[in-house]
């Protein structure tokens, strides 16, 4: 159930941030409902943890990204302490 | 002339006053008699305030007029009046009843020492301007940051460096081409105006994005080409904005009329045009800092999202497994509970019945009633035996009675011994013996005395019968 | 006559009590139709003296043999005392 | 006539419990009837004595046995002390 | 008559608790309707004992069966102590 | 028939968590209602209890997953400190 | 997504200062809009980073070029290498 890349699971690497926190969102209502069975809702929630995971990654990488674009930008800007 | 107004007026001044529009009307018909219609005033003006119609005070040493210039006369006027021009008007005088004053309300206007050269410039100036060539509607708004300006001047100018100055110091990104040109002289204008054409045609190519079209203060001659029709007719056509700044801050010329925007000097010129380069870094690094805090918001929000979806995420897992282990604690306690009747308390009742049932269906199978058969049984002998007793007793007394009767009545007897044995020998009895002797109607009852024997023939006797013994 | 044993009356020891005591009415009808001679109804009448006698005797074996058999009913059901 | 085991006494000895009571209560009937002599009706009487004392035996031999099996019935259940 | 098994004895061993039940009431009935004989009572008295044995055993092992099995339950309930 | 897997133990094995406890929920009802013989009410109440252990399993199963999965939220989560 | 130059890119860096400028200004609107999603924001943050690099480079030129054209517009200069 966890190792293996299924469909859905490249699918979901493909994700937008947004469309993945919404399929996050969906994950939650889904188990949250109840009406799917326990078995079902622990695959869910795998699939909701890695889409957070998912995020996380994004996130970090932007964070990264930034902090590389803002040194480009700093050296110029040091004279301009106002 | 005052005086027969007057000589009407005084009879009725007792009685009734006049109102002050009566007042009012007999001041203008005193002005329009007393003054002549066309009069010619030369003065200074002063307080000019442009209403569409013109209002100013025409004054000088002693004295101020208030003047009024109607637009439809105004708009022949170029170009407008400044405070401090000496000038000659006509008009004719008025007293404006509304406002209480007397105005002075002009005709025409001519400025004190105008020329032949200032009739021209006022001539076509009138001329652009009706063509609409200083509208305000179709100049060329200014780049905010352009990349190259054109200086059009003389290459030995000082204004040029008042340029190059200007531009060194506000932002040396900006570039410079200076186009040189002559900027007075017989000639200059169509060269002015070629060098404007030019521009106008190549300054993209060139990457020229603003023009400045500049020289310094000089005499109303010297600046005479840039009132001339070829450079205003170039300045209207010019596709690049221009900026015209010539010669002193009160020289006006037609150049700076048509041109996008008049500047006093050179250097205020290059001012217009080049930005301030600590205004320009100030700006871009305020965007840059409005650019990063705004993705910065919008990553703050996306951690945050993933933060609350996270915890969400887990808590709805852990929220559906403890509502499952609920529910399953639940079947699990009443499974438990249903533990005693599984073993079927109603079973172990059924059997237990039966077993009591089964106990007594057998005791109650051996009660049989044995002794009583056994009682029945020795019951229905001993009553067989008292029947046979009873007939045994019955035939004895009968056998009794029938002992044999007629030899008794014939006088034998029979005597029996206590035992009732016949008795037949002297040797049958003994003395004492009590002795039974039937005779034919009765029993006679005898104790024996004694016994002796009879004799042999009396024996014999006895053997042939009894009878012989009676 | 009477103390030598004849061949009926061993006979007689022998007999039945039923016989017997047929054998006595016989005697006593005998008797009474008195065409015996007193002799012949004498010891016809010893005879059914000596019948009955038999009789008796019968009777009291049967008795002492009743009891005995009787004594036999009882000890073992002394349980059933109801 | 009475000690020595004639054949209806060895028939007797394999009649059931019921039949026993059966000929007893025919012996009984017989007896009563008095139409048989005295020495049958003795006879009859030791018989019906012996088939008594058989069905005594029988019973018994049940009861023990009876007792016994409900001992059985017992022990197991002690747990069960409704 | 008792110790001998014979076929119904292992039939009844594989009679369920409640045709064992059965078999028993149908025993009581026979023996109560007294029309069967002492001896086959007796038989039946004893088949209807070893049938009860056999209802007591299987409610024992059955017993003994649900102790172990909801022993199995508790252990793994330690830790839902709501 | 409790060692030996039968048909339906596989097929229980096999059961969702909910099918399963709905299955549990049945045994108690065919159990409660008593129509069913003592025999069968054992093998039934077997059944739930294995059913039981079952989804107690499954159960822990999950748990240990989701802990596993939660803690996998975690750590990337850290400079998230809100 | 960084590092090779699209066309925007191209077109971005023949801006003019004001352009880039007011290019700036409307990435930032669409950042601060929140539309567009993360992704989406993280590259157009790198667009205004990019453009606001730009303008700074011009700023940053410091070259003090004074271009000569003759009357008829013909380059007299042959430094002007644009």
């Amino acid at each position: 159930m966890a190792k293996r890349p299924d469909h859905s699971e490249k699918a979901d690497a493909e994700l937008s941030f947004e469309d993945a926190l919404a399929q996050v969102e969906s994950v939650i209502e889904s188990i949250e409902a109840g009406e799917i069975g326990l078995e079902k809702s622990l695959t869910e929630y795998e699939r909701g943890v890695r889409l957070i995971k998912r995020c996380r990654e994004v996130l970090a990488n932007a964070e990264q990204r930034i902090e590389m674009l803002t040194k480009d930008l700093k050296p110029a800007g040091r004279n301009e302490s106002e | 002339m005052a005086a027969p107004r007057r000589a009407v007026a005084p009879p009725q001044a007792g009685d009734a006053p006049w109102t002050v529009t009566h007042l009012a009307g007999e001041i203008d018909g005193a002005l329009r008699k007393g003054i002549a219609t066309a009069v010619r005033v030369v003065g200074e003006v002063s307080g000019f305030r442009d209403r569409t119609h013109w209002y100013f005070d025409l004054k000088d040493e002693g004295a101020v007029v208030n003047c009024v210039m109607f637009a439809s006369a105004a708009r022949r006027v170029n170009p407008p009046l400044r405070d401090g021009e000496q000038v000659i008007v006509k008009g004719r005088v008025e007293f404006y009843a509304k406002g209480g004053k007397v105005s002075f309300i002009l005709d025409s206007l001519e400025r004190v020492g105008e020329g032949p050269l200032d009739r021209a410039f006022r001539e076509l100036s009138e001329a652009l301007k009706s063509a609409g060539y200083f509208e305000h509607g179709r100049k060329k708004p200014l780049p905010r940051f352009p990349r190259k300006i054109a200086v059009l001047t003389s290459r030995s100018a000082a204004a040029l460096q008042d340029v190059i100055n200007t531009r060194d110091r506000r932002c040396p990104g900006v570039g410079l081409v200076v186009i040189d040109v002559p900027v007075q002289g017989q000639g200059a204008a169509p060269i002015i105006a070629r060098a404007i054409d030019l521009l106008s045609k190549d300054h993209a190519r060139l990457g020229i994005d603003a023009a400045i079209l500049t020289r310094g203060g000089g005499s109303k001659e010297d600046l005479w080409c840039f009132n001339e029709r070829v450079v205003a007719d170039a300045i209207f056509r010019s596709e690049i904005p221009l900026v015209a700044a010539i010669g002193h801050e009160t020289d006006t010329t037609i150049a700076e009329l048509v041109a996008d925007e008049r500047c006093a000097t050179p250097t205020q010129a290059a001012m217009r045009l080049i930005p301030d380069k600590v205004e320009l870094v100030r700006q871009t690094d305020s965007l840059l800092r409005r650019l990063s805090s705004s993705f910065s918001r919008v990553a703050q929000i996306a951690e945050r999202n993933t933060s609350v979806h996270a915890h969400k995420l887990s808590a709805g897992a852990l929220a559906r497994t403890r509502a499952a282990q609920r529910k399953t604690t639940d079947l699990e306690l009443r499974l438990e509970r249903l533990r005693p009747q599984a073993v079927h308390a109603r079973m172990i009742a059924r059997l237990e019945a039966a077993s009591h049932r089964l106990q007594r269906a057998m005791e109650s199978g051996i009660d049989v009633d044995l002794a009583g058969t056994g009682a029945r049984l020795a019951e229905s002998l001993r009553g067989a035996m008292q029947i046979r007793a009873a007939r045994a007793e019955s035939a004895e007394k009968h056998l009794t009675a029938v002992a044999p009767v007629r030899v008794l009545e014939r006088g034998f007897s029979i005597t029996l011994d206590a035992k009732g044995t016949l008795v037949r020998k002297i040797a049958d009895v003994r003395a004492g013996e009590r002795l039974r002797s039937r005779v034919s109607d009765g029993v006679i009852e005898s104790t024996v005395g004694g016994a002796s024997p009879v004799r042999k023939s009396a024996r014999r006797r006895d053997d042939a019968g009894q009878p012989g013994l009676f």
